[in-house]
């Protein structure tokens, strides 16, 4: 059979190898469509012909399962994240309380995220220096990208001195050094939720999510720096 | 030589060039014939004509993207209809033809447009007192003195139905072999770590194929003109 | 019959015309700007006037009052622009060959090849308008509105930009459509000796208005007239060949006089229209002998016309009227009145070759 | 009626007209000196150019945007020069005049060349003639018999600048009021659930401003027509 | 002086042409087609020649040998089109100031009002040119080159869109030029009387070949050479000015023998040229009495010139030599032969006010 898959960019490189394992022990073929969330749930709305979703903002899971576009019951936390300071080159590591003065650190530089009212990396940011009641201090030097990756650039480049972003994506760009990591409690839970789709029906869709929550999925997430979420 | 791109990123490649070549192809009498239209009658509405044509332009793309979903996609007024005589453009290679040629259009309408007001009415009168009707005038006198411009537009509207994205992947997606042309490509692999290799290579084919459709153009137009000015 | 009558305002320039050309060519003489080229654009369609009527005969082309305005390329003209305006992208055999394409398959058509060979045009077929000269350009305007098996010709000085040699090979062919083909042809030209020759109908324009009209010999050879300057006037006489000598002159019948002229086309028989110009001719109150020349007209003066520094002489002969342009001194001399016998010297060759036309509807 | 759109949104209109204004201003005199260029001189490496000018239609905005980054930004080897005069692009106004301009810049330039290919050399002959050289030949017979050209390669340029997104968030990001473009504001409200009447709002406006610029530029274009052609 | 030397292929055509012209109007003569716009192209720089040499007296134009190549903007022409080229987003006051604005500002100007008077376009200067006419056109072209402040002027018919009238008011705006400003004029012409007024040379042009050069007066009085048909050959001949009488007519002294004409411009004592074309002489053995024709020229036959159809003859007189054209038959029957004595008959007004210059350089 063939699934086809609607799945978040910042998945690409996980999901690449996950296809090649599954295809290769299941004799099924998968076809993956990497692209914003947003996108994604857009399209899943407009009657786009995938079989399974994953996506990487929780809202949009919500929003489709308010519509029924869910096949009930099959919805799960496939993934979870942490955010993380980052600093452009070699940078100490700071304490990420709520005494950190974010401002002196930045200087006259700027604080790069994603967007902090509409890319859940940015969303997540933006919570936790709210939470440490930092946000109103630097809330003027944020620099905001369209996507994490484009947040990471912008560090990695030395605009930005600074930058608010997912973990996995620090851990594999050289040009930046993690300097603390936002605690888990600071942000809402950041989750990566997966879910068959009603539309149309796969036999083999319960296989490729059985196969997501396997041993071998687990690996391939793990080698890119997500952390699978304990089921 | 070909193990350098993978067999995916050839099927972007080559998807990308149908593509393009498609939404060149299919929109270009309509093209002319919307640059004649503006360029030569005045009627009722000729500014909102002229309006919609530029809307692509204005509008980011994703919007049009957007639009296109809610029109063209199957559960579209449009697309709903089409749907019913068996043209669909919905997640298919169609739909990114769709997609590139509406954002191409308005700049292949200005430059033919501005070709054919450059055609010296003197001359199609001319051709009118030899018999020709303004249909003949048009084919004989008026398209062929136009052909530099007619050139230059589709080369145009090539090249950018080879980079458009953003209303590409919101209308159709990203699915390999179906839609996903190179700039999706491109930009899932923009969207992890270490995928900036792989990018780079994707912009390579990009700029050489268009370059070479550039040149092509380049060396086509200066024989139209040549012919027109002398010998 | 061309039946014209156009009411049109520029800013700055107002044309109010009426004339009627009966069968034939009708040539539009007038001054630059006189509003020429405004008229035939008319008649062509290409200028919308803000009222008028134009017919050839009773096809109407145009009348604003009851909405008829035929398109352009309905009224199956053969149009030689003042400007070449050949098409650049076409070779020049194309452009020839354009107007064919579009005619009505039945219509009577001119030979390609020997239009080609009139015009001179020959090499040039394979060239692109671009590489012409500006003389070569006009050659292949005239020959693309011949081909193009019109019903009407519409000529704004099409051989302004040609040297005389050429003129003269191009001018019986616009007297063969003329007469042989029978096209109604509307042609603008400024030279009296193409007027002479190819008119059957003046029409005299001034300032956007038709001041004079008539048929070609009455108003060149009206002294009251003289449309284009004293200079230009003359007379039109229609006279019959009567034999071609050995010696290469051909003797004409002008009204029981005797006309010699060099060696001419057309055989016995035949009626030819000859222009002798008022300036071209002496007078001589006793006939002369012993001149080189060979005509002699012997008549009665009809009027003396004074004009400026000149005197224009009407004489009535057996041949027609005649107009010789003399000095106000030679006038008093020869004591010039009504009535009086004079003889009117005409040199031979002065009645010249591009003055003979073969005689028209 | 002001406080239809939020003081966040009327900043970003504000800043959009403001970029794609100077975007068109400061880019129009390249605009058109590489428009002559490429229609009436011969050079080594005219091919090349010619491609270069045409690299930001082919080639994905975001790709073009990291272009820019490396090479306009603070860090860049072109920005830290200017950096030292006092210019600076990053994370301002000006970057994203600059993105919009670059990616401008194709269209405005094709528009130019093509009315100055229409010009005939025979009235630039006339010029020389007279006594004028090249110089002035160009300013008193070329350019004002290319103006309409210029003004719809303006008019394109103005149309593609409000619309531009892709380049201009990946090199400047989105700062509220420094770089906040409608067109990423619109990206940003599209991104979440039930943003759409938001971004409709700004579409609105976006499509209005163009349009306006569009008429303009029309009656603009005819006027000057009008003067070449008769009284 | 303006010398000329150039080697230029096109495919088809090639052009081969060397010629000096000395200080005054150089006519270029020739077939549409022979070349005559190719040499003027390459005088102002728009054609750049495979091989050649331009020089106004020293000043070096074109020297392909040595690598010189002026740019047309520095060579300070005034370069009349064949088609107008005016420029079209500019009014026709602009277009006429145009030149004045690139001209060094001590360089000798021509009085604006002046040229707009003598062209008649006053009333057209607030107009663009896409609203004229075709004279009209041709007529701003021309006050757009002379306003120019140029040294060199370049004519390519000039004067060929234009009625007889506004013809007869321009020339004498050219040789003014000739003859006052001193201005080398290179000047393309398809009429003889044009020439024969305006040339200080001919320079004749067959098939991209300089076939002949000259003086005027030399090319237009060679039987042997009639470039332009036998119809256009003719005398010019330099005369003084001697009594202007009240009836109008002005008496010029031609080497002794006096020559009456209509009433002319200049004052006694100045010298001017006169055109007798050779059809408008009429000969006769004994001296003819009571004709209105008041010049008889009395000299002796040079030499008779069989042409096709009719002879030439030429006569030495007081005035200088004098071309006829008779028929074979009066040649004959006048007996005439080289040494004969004969009277020339020149009808007073056939020697037309456009014949008549001053006298240039
Ligand atoms: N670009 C070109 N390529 C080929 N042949 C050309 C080109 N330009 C001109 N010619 C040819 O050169 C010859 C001379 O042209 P030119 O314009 O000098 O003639 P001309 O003497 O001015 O004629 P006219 O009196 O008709 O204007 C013509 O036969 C013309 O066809
Ligand atoms: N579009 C226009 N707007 C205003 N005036 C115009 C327009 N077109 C022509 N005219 C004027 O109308 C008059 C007549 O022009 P037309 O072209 O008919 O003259 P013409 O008799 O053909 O002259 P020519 O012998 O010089 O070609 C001229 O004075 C001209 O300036
Ligand atoms: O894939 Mo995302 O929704 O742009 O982080
Ligand atoms: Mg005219
Ligand atoms: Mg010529």
């Amino acid at each position: 059979d063939e699934i086809t898959v609607f799945a978040a960019a910042s998945m690409t490189n996980a999901l690449a190898e996950i296809e090649e394992n599954f295809e290769a022990e299941t004799g099924h073929s998968l076809a993956i469509s990497l692209a914003g969330s947003s996108a994604l749930a857009r399209q899943i709305q407009q009657g786009a012909p995938a079989d399974i979703f994953i996506s990487a903002n929780p809202g949009w899971m919500d929003t489709l399962e308010q519509e029924g576009l869910l096949e009930p019951g099959t919805r799960f936390d496939l993934l979870n994240n942490s955010i993380v300071l980052i600093a452009a080159g070699d940078a100490d590591p700071v304490e990420i309380t709520p005494d950190l003065d974010l401002a002196a650190l930045l200087g006259e530089g700027r604080l790069a995220m994603a967007l902090v009212d509409a890319v859940p990396a940015g969303i997540y940011g933006k919570a936790s220096l709210e939470t440490l009641g930092l946000w109103d201090d630097v809330e003027a030097q944020v620099a905001q990208a369209d996507n994490v990756r484009a947040a990471l650039a912008l560090v990695a480049t030395g605009e930005a001195p600074y930058g608010i972003v997912y973990a996995t994506d620090a851990a594999a760009e050289e040009g930046v050094t993690v300097v603390g990591t936002f605690l888990a409690d600071s942000h809402p839970p950041i989750v990566y939720p997966a879910a068959d789709l009603a539309n149309r029906d796969v036999p083999a869709e319960a296989e490729f999510l059985d196969y997501l929550k396997g041993d071998e999925a687990r690996a391939a997430f793990e080698r890119q720096g997500f952390v699978v979420v304990a089921n | 030589m070909l193990d350098w791109l993978g067999p995916e990123e050839w099927a972007a490649v080559a998807l990308s060039l149908r593509v393009a070549f498609w939404a060149v192809a299919a929109s270009l009498p309509l093209g002319i014939f919307t640059a004649y239209a503006l360029a030569r009658w005045s009627f009722p509405g000729k500014q909102l004509l002229n309006g919609i044509v530029h809307l692509p332009l204005i509008l980011p793309p994703v919007v049009t993207g957007y639009m296109l979903l809610l029109t063209f996609g199957v559960k579209g007024p449009v697309g709903g209809l089409l749907n019913e005589i068996g043209i669909v453009f919905a997640f298919r290679w169609t739909g990114a033809a769709l997609a590139a040629g509406v954002m191409a259009f308005p700049l292949m309408v200005r430059a033919i447009r501005l070709s054919i007001e450059a055609v010296d009415v003197k001359l199609e009168q001319a051709g009118a007192t030899l018999g020709a009707s303004p249909l003949w005038v048009f084919l004989t006198v008026t398209l062929p003195m136009t052909l530099p411009g007619i050139v230059a537009g589709a080369i145009l509207a090539f090249a950018k139905a080879m980079g458009e994205f953003g209303a590409t992947i919101t209308f159709v997606s990203n699915i390999p072999g179906q839609t996903r042309t190179i700039p999706s490509a491109i930009y899932a692999f923009l969207q992890v770590p270490g995928g900036e290799s792989s990018a780079l290579k994707l912009v390579l084919v990009s700029v050489t194929v268009a370059m070479a459709a550039l040149l092509i153009s380049e060396i086509l137009a200066r024989r139209v003109a040549d012919r027109v000015g002398g010998k | 019959m061309l039946s014209v009558d156009l009411h049109h305002a520029f800013s700055g320039f107002t044309l109010d015309a009426q004339f009627e050309a009966p069968p034939g060519l009708t040539v539009l003489f007038g001054a630059s700007g006189s509003g020429k080229t405004t008229v035939i654009n008319a008649v062509a369609g290409l200028l919308m006037p803000d009222r008028g009527r134009i017919a050839v005969g009773d096809w109407m082309l145009l009348d604003t009052g009851r909405g008829v305005r035929l398109k352009p390329h309905r009224r199956r003209l053969g149009y030689i622009f003042q400007e070449a305006r050949l098409f650049p992208h076409l070779s020049v055999k194309q452009n020839l060959k354009y107007g064919a394409w579009f005619a009505p398959k039945d219509a009577p058509r001119e030979d390609m090849g020997r239009v080609v060979e009139l015009l001179g045009i020959g090499p040039l077929l394979e060239r692109r308008p671009g590489a012409l000269s500006g003389g070569e350009k006009q050659r292949v305007a005239i020959g693309r509105a011949l081909l193009s098996a019109p019903r009407l010709i519409l000529a704004d000085e099409p051989l302004s930009a040609l040297d005389e040699t050429r003129k003269a090979e191009i001018l019986p062919y616009f007297e063969r459509l003329r007469d042989e083909v029978d096209l109604p042809i509307l042609y603008v030209s400024h030279s009296a000796s193409e007027v002479a020759r190819l008119a059957t109908t003046v029409v005299v324009m001034e300032d956007g208005k038709v001041v004079r009209q008539g048929a070609a010999a009455e108003i060149l050879g009206d002294p009251d007239v003289l449309p284009m300057g004293a200079r230009e006037a003359g007379a039109v006489l229609t006279v019959t060949v009567k034999t071609h000598h050995a010696d290469g002159l051909t003797e004409l019948d002008a009204g029981g006089e005797p006309l010699f002229l060099p060696q001419i086309a057309q055989g016995p028989g035949h009626r030819v229209r000859v222009r002798i110009a008022a300036h071209d001719v002496i007078l001589s109150r006793s006939r002369p002998e012993g001149l080189s020349a060979l005509n002699i007209l012997s008549g009665v003066v009809h009027q003396v016309h004074r004009g400026e520094g000149a005197v224009i002489v009407a004489i009535d002969t057996g041949a027609g009227r005649v107009l010789a342009r003399i000095t106000l001194r030679s006038a008093q001399a020869l004591e010039l009145a009504t009535g009086v016998a004079v003889h009117a010297i005409v040199k031979t060759v002065s009645v010249a070759s591009s003055d003979i036309g073969a005689v028209g509807g």
